[in-house]
């Protein structure tokens, strides 16, 4: 039966963060699977005549091209879109990165939570995606920065490429066992 | 026209079967016909056999620009059924299951009409609700369809998996046990021999490339690879071509012509006693004769004339396949082909008369008209020789996306085949 | 047994590697590098199969992919069976397990043999023609009858362990085919820089040429050049070598299907390999170097085990040292044959005879023959076979006198058909050549050439420079430099041959001359389909079924084809080939599902609350991709009692439901409000910040197609929801509307689905539950009205807690972000529970509904219900000049009389909950076809009325109030009364708390 | 699956990760209110479904998330042409003269 409550305090500690991945890893002979580091995100939209000065309140040049990313220290925008943009912070564990904006030049949308990142790690990184993902993904196609949103298998992820054999791969929070399962049925052959 | 029998067919193996004569005649084609129609899957094929049979119309053409059954009617899962929702359907469809009950004597040629049974299957509680929903609705309208458990779909159909840890687990399924399935190919001939020796001239490699109107509008004839010919109707029975041939006329259609995959397995010894389909996974599978498991899949997202389809979209269905049967993971799959399905925006078929006189139209039967075929060709055969629509497809007209009275089976969550 | 057969110096197997395997219970012993045949023929065994019509027994044809004859089962264990496998490239291992197919009781005994006796009562599509009197015996007897006979192998009957897996693979050149041109191709892009991949169907490459003992390369065996070949393409890093890999499928943009069998030939695989594996190439550039596939002679019992082709002969013996009989006879219409009689003849068999078809004096290798004492007729042809399962002696005739030879093995050869397959599959289309009477490669429709034999070119030297060219093609390299091609010595070029029946089993000979094998088609039956009318090649395939076997002809097509063609007194090309499919050769079904089984079928949804329904012991409900909690069932309840308890305390004190699955929209912008005005039935200008409102979204026809709660958080911003299932359709309805039809607007739209769990808190006590939780909002009722929305902090994170009520009692839903979702539960659970909150499921959330009458999307609306229908006129802001569906809201059906509308049912009973999906008549007991007046959309008990509620669209239902109408049932009918849809709280005072 | 040339990524991508839309250029009128019940039926059922060059409207979906327009041929699968949403319907004659 449900069980009844322990305690009944009125001041609740802080609700802690709980994601859908915590503590996975797994490692093959030539690659790794495991929790991004965490971060906060922000769905960013905005039109190109307003780059310039939305670019200044992001903190980073927003990149104008088709996979293109751009990056400061710790904050990345990875361009999924003629005026999309997924900001993310490193420095950041979870809170709203852009201010909402005051004018209407640009709309971000904090969802931080929406998303899960997996770094997928060695040489056999890019076969392991391969299994899913119908993209060229050899360097030459998809160089180091790359980033683009795309599928896997059944899944929706957003690719980006951190170097030649690290890969962050990012999804909607209730994809995220699929997309583990799906990546780790692959490193079994590819890996 | 020579009886076929077991007795016609001893004495013929008597003298080495030289005795056999042609099934259908290939006449000379004719410069006027009273009747032109246009396309032999099918349904244009009974169509007329019935023009000849109940209405004494024989001086008939039907034109195929290819080889006769060629089209869908050559490429479909054969899966046969009346168990749909609207009062319309299930009155056109199953007169067409009552037809089918008597084929083979009626065209003395047997089309091997199989009720081995279809069974749907629900996955959610809302396919229970739709499932349910048909069954009583078909009740009312002396459809046969009833509702089963897991365990005895299961007994049904033994190779089905019920696993309650299935990712879309069997929650009961919809049984329509006089459904079933015929032979393809049989049912095109045995209607082009019956109609050939009632009069009927079959003409194949013979492409209708215009469809010629008089001052007053009014049909007159057709160009054809072959040369024109006149008539004062024409019944254009061209599925996915339809709209090509309408367009010929001036006329605009509601329809779509999508690709259609399906795909048999190495044939193996009986296995899988009945139909089974899956709306929620898309999988749709029966075991001919031969013994191989015919399987259909789903259309491709864009328009094709093509008759080829994309790898994934048959993967998809052999990845629900495999997880509804998870012992044919190891069968293998022989062939597999594409045809060119009319769709219309309600699902439903269009058997009518058109805005132009002597212009008449059966289409839109997208990925499930095989099972029609019978009673297609019979109503759209009194619609043109009455100039009127039979009772049976007085809904499925034209007009019904003006106004909006359509006849929605996919809306109402019903389903292809 | 060990293999007696076998010819020492021969062949390529490794004899100090000996391998057991059973055949049909009986054990024998091949080595490492056999194939089954190979193996079972060292052992003498010929016969191994029965064909499906006439159960003919049958022995090997081939010694590759085109076999049709040689099918067995092969089994590791019994969730590891698999049927028609073609013993010809199954690869031997330790304990390999084989049966032959087709018989009962047994191979050399098969009762089934009876219909050759009666054959000729089974020509070409006898069936059609019979078993249709009397009616009713077709059901009970025939129809079973034929159903019986149906089938080759057994299926499997157990779920597959193994596993299988998938690979996107992109290149610059794909080559198909790792024969002598395939590989001189791949050698030539060596070294390139261009990535390449090449693929063979076999374990080894250059197959082709590896059965030809003969040729010489600048005074060298060919292997010798083939290895040099093959070692420069396996250490070309560019290169990527893809061995028993098929390539099966050429789809539309240079996609080529690959499948890789990866432990097939293994005896006792590593437990996580993959089976089989599918590759999906993207190409720049494909070379087809495919090769040509070997047509036997058709004449009388050319189908007994013993007959079988001659390059089979010949590879049986070079490439695993196996004599297929000690004293073969030729039967040919074509010179590869006697390169291969020769061969056989120097590997000390006996070659009595070899009757060639053809006239005229004879070529230079049958000069050849004679000088080394094989008897030689040309003109000739094979009256009769001798031998029931295995070949004694032949008949030849020769200008009207006949001999007879002994002989226990005969190879034939009517030339070779070079295989277009995948040309064709790429939509190319083939050309007849008249000179050399084949068809070939014509227009191209993609980025793609083929080379060698699949090509027509029958000598060495061109094939060579003919790859060459193509390589550079493949890989854009402009090199001119001439090929350097070794000087090629008793090179035995493949040309020349004949199509069709030879004299033997001409068109007045009432012979059993096979076609096609394995679905047992002679030459008299495709005449007799023609007799009957079947003129096109598409109707004589589909009457006798040739070329629909296992093997899809071929070796049989093009004799079906001239045969066809001479009956109608035709031209090949005239007549035309059939259809070349996918797949090449069959591929099994979990190649092509790979890693789309069990839990990666279908992504499984789960709320960041799932985890704690689990624990609850709750039952689940697949609503699209989520799982949902359904109901509690407490100790021992079934759905009914749990359901009626969650439904009765939470009227009375309170229950928790995790709505996180709903979509969820932030629609964004200075033209927000504008944009969900164009959208929605609704009007949302005069909505203000911190206010919610139900909208309802219609397509252009009018008809519901989504409803949600919408909260403005701002001037400029909508926290728009939507149904579950709804959420992509919906976003993607937007974006189609924002960016096409209206791009002027100046809105952005972003999914946080996902972003926020949602908790539902309704009842009574809800605010005393959650108010303490609680900073930053003002929870009186007058700062917090029904209907609004606040942003504030809940256990010290972020909320947007909206004031709502889907079950008519006050109701909160607290969005929190995700990760934050189970705790923030966890503290409202810790604090409902002690004064006794429940969670509630999916059906609970449902019955409460239904009691105050609100829809639910897909249940009570169908896709053809409006607005107006479901009573939600209330809803349409008439005054908009325009919005999504107003228009086809104005066609006549939707606005004509007697259309169904939602309304409320009472069973006059007091007590029948209705059948969901139960129909509605005006009739109380209607036999036969009956006018339907509509039916149930929901109907649940409500314990809380202690009586069923139900609604039900029905036509003209709201003028049909207090009317009563009859639920026909299969044993009885219920009598229910229309009524309003709200049956609890018409006043809504509950809301208020 | 078919390769498909998204205008705004500017780079061949495979179909999976693109939604067919339907028939390009079919006009909403401003005035929808205005159309009378056979404009309705044409702008909302009627289809062009030609066999040979088809104008139809793609969504990157699984992209950048931009709908846009394509010429394809029907019968060879193949497309001739992708242009942004907007753009002008590109001559049929000019577009045959590509076809394979
Ligand atoms: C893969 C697949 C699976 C299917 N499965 C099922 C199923 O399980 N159950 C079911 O009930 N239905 C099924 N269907 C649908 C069914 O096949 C069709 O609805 C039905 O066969 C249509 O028959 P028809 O005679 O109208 O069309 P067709 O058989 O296509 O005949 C139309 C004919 O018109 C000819 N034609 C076209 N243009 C011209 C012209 N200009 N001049 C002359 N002739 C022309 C064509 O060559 C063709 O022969 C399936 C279809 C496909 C493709
Ligand atoms: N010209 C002829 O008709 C003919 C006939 C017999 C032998 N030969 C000799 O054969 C050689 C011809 O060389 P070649 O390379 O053109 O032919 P080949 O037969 O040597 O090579 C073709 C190779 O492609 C493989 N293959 C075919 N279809 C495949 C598919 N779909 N997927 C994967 N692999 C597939 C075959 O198994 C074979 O290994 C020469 O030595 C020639 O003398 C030619
Ligand atoms: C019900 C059914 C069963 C079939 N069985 C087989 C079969 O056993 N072997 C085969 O090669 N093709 C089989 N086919 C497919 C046909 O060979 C062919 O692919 C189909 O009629 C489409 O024609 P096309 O491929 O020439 O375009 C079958 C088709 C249908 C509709
Ligand atoms: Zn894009």
């Amino acid at each position: 039966m449900a069980k009844a409550a322990s305690k009944t305090n009125t001041k609740p500690a802080v609700a802690t963060f709980a994601g859908p991945l915590d503590g996975k890893r797994m490692a093959r002979d030539s690659v790794s699977l495991e929790l991004a580091a965490p971060c906060s995100r922000t769905a960013l939209r905005a039109d190109n005549k307003s780059l310039a000065a939305v670019s200044k309140v992001v903190g980073v040049a927003l990149p104008k091209k088709a996979n293109q990313s751009a990056s400061t220290e710790s904050r990345h925008a990875l361009w999924l879109g003629p005026d999309e943009w997924l900001i993310l912070d490193f420095a950041s564990s979870d809170n709203p990165i852009v201010p909402e904006p005051d004018d209407s030049k640009y709309s971000a949308v904090d969802v931080t939570h929406r998303n899960v990142a997996i770094n997928v790690e060695g040489a056999s990184a890019e076969a392991v995606l391969a299994a899913g993902c119908p993209r060229d993904l050899r360097v030459a196609a998809f160089p180091v920065g790359s980033c683009c949103r795309t599928v896997f298998g059944k899944a929706e992820i957003i690719l980006w490429r951190r170097d030649e054999t690290t890969f962050h791969v990012e999804c909607w929070r209730s994809y995220a066992n699929y997309v583990w399962g799906f990546l780790a049925d692959a490193a079994n052959d590819a890996g | 026209m020579r009886k076929f029998s077991a007795l016609s067919l001893a004495r013929e193996a008597l003298r080495s079967h030289k005795g056999w004569d042609r099934q259908w005649s290939s006449p000379e084609l004719k410069k006027s016909y009273d009747v032109i129609i246009v396309g032999a899957g099918g349904h244009g094929l009974a169509t007329a056999y019935y023009l000849a049979k109940e209405h004494g119309i024989t001086n008939v053409a039907v034109l195929e620009k290819g080889w006769l059954g060629g089209g869908n009617t050559g490429r479909n899962t054969t899966i046969i059924r009346s168990n749909y929702l609207y009062p319309e359907s299930a009155g056109l469809y199953n007169h067409a299951v009552k037809l089918w009950e008597g084929l083979s004597q009626e065209l003395n040629y047997n089309v091997m009409f199989s009720q081995r049974g279809v069974m749907m299957l629900a996955h959610s509680v809302h396919d229970v609700q739709v499932a349910k929903r048909h069954i009583h609705a078909n009740r009312l309208s002396g459809v046969d369809n009833e509702w089963l458990t897991p365990e005895e779909a299961k007994a049904y159909c033994p190779p089905l998996s019920i696993s309650k840890s299935a990712r879309y687990p069997v929650m009961g399924a919809a049984l329509q046990r006089r459904g079933g399935v015929a032979r393809h190919d049989a049912v095109a001939w045995g209607y082009a021999r019956a109609a050939s020796d009632l009069g009927v001239d079959i003409i194949q490699k013979c492409e209708v490339t215009g469809i010629v109107r008089d001052a007053s509008g009014a049909i007159s004839g057709v160009e054809t690879s072959r040369g024109p010919i006149s008539a004062k109707k024409v019944g254009v029975v061209a599925a996915g071509h339809t709209s090509v041939l309408m367009a010929m006329a001036g006329l605009q259609m509601p329809l779509e012509s999508y690709p259609l995959q399906a795909l048999v397995s190495e044939p193996v010894k009986p296995i899988f006693p009945c139909v089974v389909m899956s709306n929620a996974v898309h999988a749709y599978i029966s075991q001919s004769d031969k013994g191989e498991l015919v399987i259909g899949a789903g259309t491709d997202s864009y328009l094709s004339y093509s008759q080829t389809g994309s790898l994934h979209i048959l993967t998809h269905t052999l990845d629900a396949i495999c997880e509804l049967y998870p012992m044919f993971s190891r069968m293998k799959m022989l062939r597999t082909w594409g045809g060119i399905v009319d769709v219309t925006p309600d699902r439903s078929p269009i058997i009518a008369k058109t805005p132009v006189d002597g212009l008449y139209v059966n289409c839109g039967w997208g990925t499930g008209g095989f099972k029609a075929t019978p009673g297609s060709g019979h109503v759209f055969a009194h619609t043109i020789a009455q100039d009127r629509p039979h009772a049976i497809n007085t809904g499925f007209h034209l007009d019904r996306f003006r106004n909006g009275r359509l006849i929605d089976e996919a809306a109402a969550a019903a389903v292809a085949h | 047994m060990t293999g007696s057969n076998r010819i020492a110096g021969y062949g390529e197997v490794s004899r100090s590697k000996p391998v057991t395997f059973t055949f049909d219970g009986k054990t024998y012993q091949g080595f490492e590098g056999d194939t089954l045949a190979s193996a079972l023929l060292a052992n003498g065994v010929h016969l191994v199969g029965r064909s499906f019509k006439y159960h003919r027994p049958r022995g090997f044809l081939s010694a590759g992919p085109e076999e049709p004859n040689a099918l067995v089962g092969i089994s590791r264990d019994k969730t590891r069976s698999q049927p028609n496998v073609r013993a010809t490239i199954q690869e031997l291992y330790d304990g390999l397990i084989a049966e032959s197919q087709n018989r009962w009781p047994s191979l050399t005994f098969d009762v089934g043999a009876v219909n050759d006796r009666f054959s000729r009562l089974f020509p070409a599509g006898f069936y059609y023609k019979t078993f249709m009197w009397p009616r009713s015996a077709w059901d009970k007897l025939y129809e079973p009858f034929i159903r019986r006979a149906a089938g080759l192998g057994h299926s499997p009957t157990e779920a597959d362990p193994d596993r299988y897996s998938n690979r996107y693979a992109h290149c610059d050149l794909l080559i198909v085919g790792g024969g002598l041109s395939g590989l001189t191709a791949a050698s030539e892009a060596a070294k390139s820089g261009k990535s390449v991949i090449l693929c063979d169907e076999n374990p080894v490459l250059g197959t082709g040429l590896r059965s030809d003992l003969r040729t010489k390369f600048s005074g060298k065996s060919a292997r010798v050049h083939l290895n040099k070949l093959i070692e420069t393409v396996r250490s070309a890093e560019n290169i990527q070598v893809l061995t028993r890999t098929t390539a099966f499928s050429y789809l539309a943009q240079n996609m080529v299907a690959l499948a890789e069998r990866v432990t097939e030939h293994q005896a006792s695989p590593e437990s996580d390999a993959p089976r089989e594996r599918l590759w999906q190439v993207r190409a720049q550039k494909v070379i087809l170097a495919t090769g040509a596939i070997e047509r036997h002679m058709v004449f009388d019992g050319n189908d007994k085990p013993g007959v079988m082709l001659a390059n089979a002969a010949q590879t049986f013996l070079a490439r695993y040292g196996v004599a297929v009989g000690a004293k073969v006879g030729v039967y040919t219409a074509t010179d590869t044959a006697y390169a291969a009689a020769i061969a056989l003849h120097q590997a000390g068999i006996q070659v009595p005879v070899i009757v060639d078809a053809r006239s005229g004096t004879l070529s230079a290798i049958g000069e050849e023959a004679r000088l080394l004492g094989i008897k030689v007729v040309n003109n000739a042809f094979i009256k009769r076979v001798n031998g029931r399962l295995r070949v004694q002696s032949m008949v030849v005739e020769h200008q009207g006198t006949r001999e007879t030879f002994d002989v226990d093995a005969i190879i034939t050869s009517a030339g070779w058909t070079p295989s277009l397959h995948l040309f064709s599959q790429s939509r190319g289309k083939v050309a007849w050549d008249q000179e050399t009477r084949r068809f070939l490669p014509g227009d191209y429709a993609q980025e793609c050439q083929s080379i060698g034999a699949c090509n027509g070119t029958d000598t060495i030297a061109e094939l060579i420079s003919e790859a060459v060219s193509a390589a550079r093609w493949g890989i854009g390299s402009r090199a001119r430099a001439k090929p350097k091609i070794p000087e090629i010595e008793d090179e035995v070029p493949a040309s020349g041959g004949m199509i069709g029946a030879d004299k033997g089993a001409g068109p007045d000979n009432p012979v059993k001359a096979f076609v096609d094998f394995q679905n047992d088609v002679t030459a008299k039956d495709i005449r007799l389909a023609v007799k009957e009318g079947f003129h096109s090649i598409e109707h004589v395939k589909r009457y006798t079924t040739t070329g629909m076997a296992t093997d899809q002809g071929k070796t049989s097509n093009l004799h079906g084809l001239a045969i066809a063609a001479e009956a109608l007194g035709k031209d090949i090309p005239e007549v035309g080939l059939t259809t070349f499919r996918a797949p090449y050769t069959p591929v099994s079904f979990g190649t092509f599902v790979n890693h789309n089984k069990g839990e990666l079928f279908d992504p499984t949804r789960k709320t960041s609350i799932h985890d704690w329904a689990v624990e609850q012991g709750a039952a689940f409900e697949p609503v699209s991709l989520w799982q949902r909690a359904w109901y509690f069932p407490q100790d021992g309840e079934d759905m009914h009692a749990a359901v009626a308890r969650e439904c009765k305390t939470t009227r009375k004190i309170a229950g928790i439901f995790d709505a996180s699955t709903l979509g969820k929209i932030e629609v964004v912008g200075p033209d927000a409000a504008e944009f969900m005005n164009r959208l929605y039935t609704n009007s949302w200008t005069k909505l203000g910040v911190g206010r919610l409102k139900y909208g309802i979204m219609c397509r252009e026809d009018g008809f519901i197609y989504d409803d949600g709660v919408v909260g403005r958080l701002g001037e400029n911003r909508f926290h728009v929801t939507t149904t579950t299932g709804g959420a992509p359709r919906v976003l993607n309805h937007m974006e189609d509307y924002l960016q096409t039809e209206f791009p002027d607007l100046k809105v952005w739209l972003t999914s946080t689905s996902e972003q926020w769990a949602v908790i539902a808190v309704n009842g009574p006590k809800a605010r005393e539950i959650i108010a303490p939780l609680v900073e930053d909002i003002d929870f009186s009722p007058d700062a917090l009205p029904h209907m609004s929305v606040r942003e504030g902090k809940i256990c010290g994170v972020p909320t947007r807690l909206f004031r709502m009520s889907f079950t008519g009692e006050m109701g909160f839903e607290i969005n929190v972000p995700s990760n934050y979702g189970r705790a923030v539960w966890d503290a409202i659970w810790d604090r409902g529970a002690p004064i006794g909150m429940v969670p509630y499921g999916t059906e609970t959330m449902h019955v409460l509904r239904a009691e105050k009458g609100y829809i639910i999307v897909g249940q009570d609306t169908d896709g053809t219900v409006t607005p107006h229908d479901a009573g939600l006129s209330w809803a349409i802001a008439k005054s908009k000049p325009d919005f999504v569906g107003k228009r086809g809201l104005e066609r006549p059906d939707l606005k004509a009389d007697g259309r169904p509308q939602l309304v409320g049912l009472k069973s006059l009973d007091g007590k029948t909950v209705l059948e969901e999906g139960a129909q509605i008549t005006n009739r109380m007991n209607p036999s036969g076809p009956v006018d339907i007046q509509g039916f149930v959309t929901s109907s649940y008990w409500s314990e809380t009325l202690q009586s069923p509620v139900a609604m039900a669209l029905v036509n003209g239902g709201r003028s049909k109030m207090g009317e009563t109408l009859f639920v026909p049932m299969v044993n009885e009918t219920h009598k229910v009364e229309v009524c309003d849809t709200v049956f609890l709280d018409k006043e809504g005072g509950r809301v208020h708390g | 699956m078919l390769l498909i040339r998204c205008p705004y990524c500017e780079q061949d991508l495979p179909e999976l990760e693109f939604a067919n839309a339907g028939e390009a250029h079919v006009v909403r009128s401003s005035d929808m209110v205005g159309l009378s019940d056979e404009e309705f039926e044409t702008f909302f059922f009627i289809r062009e479904n030609p066999k040979g060059i088809s104008f139809e409207r793609w969504r990157h979906v699984h992209g950048c998330g931009r709908f846009f327009n394509a010429a394809r041929d029907t019968v060879s699968d193949t497309f001739l042409l992708t242009y942004k949403a907007g753009e002008p319907k590109p001559s049929l004659d000019d577009l045959e003269g590509q076809k394979k």
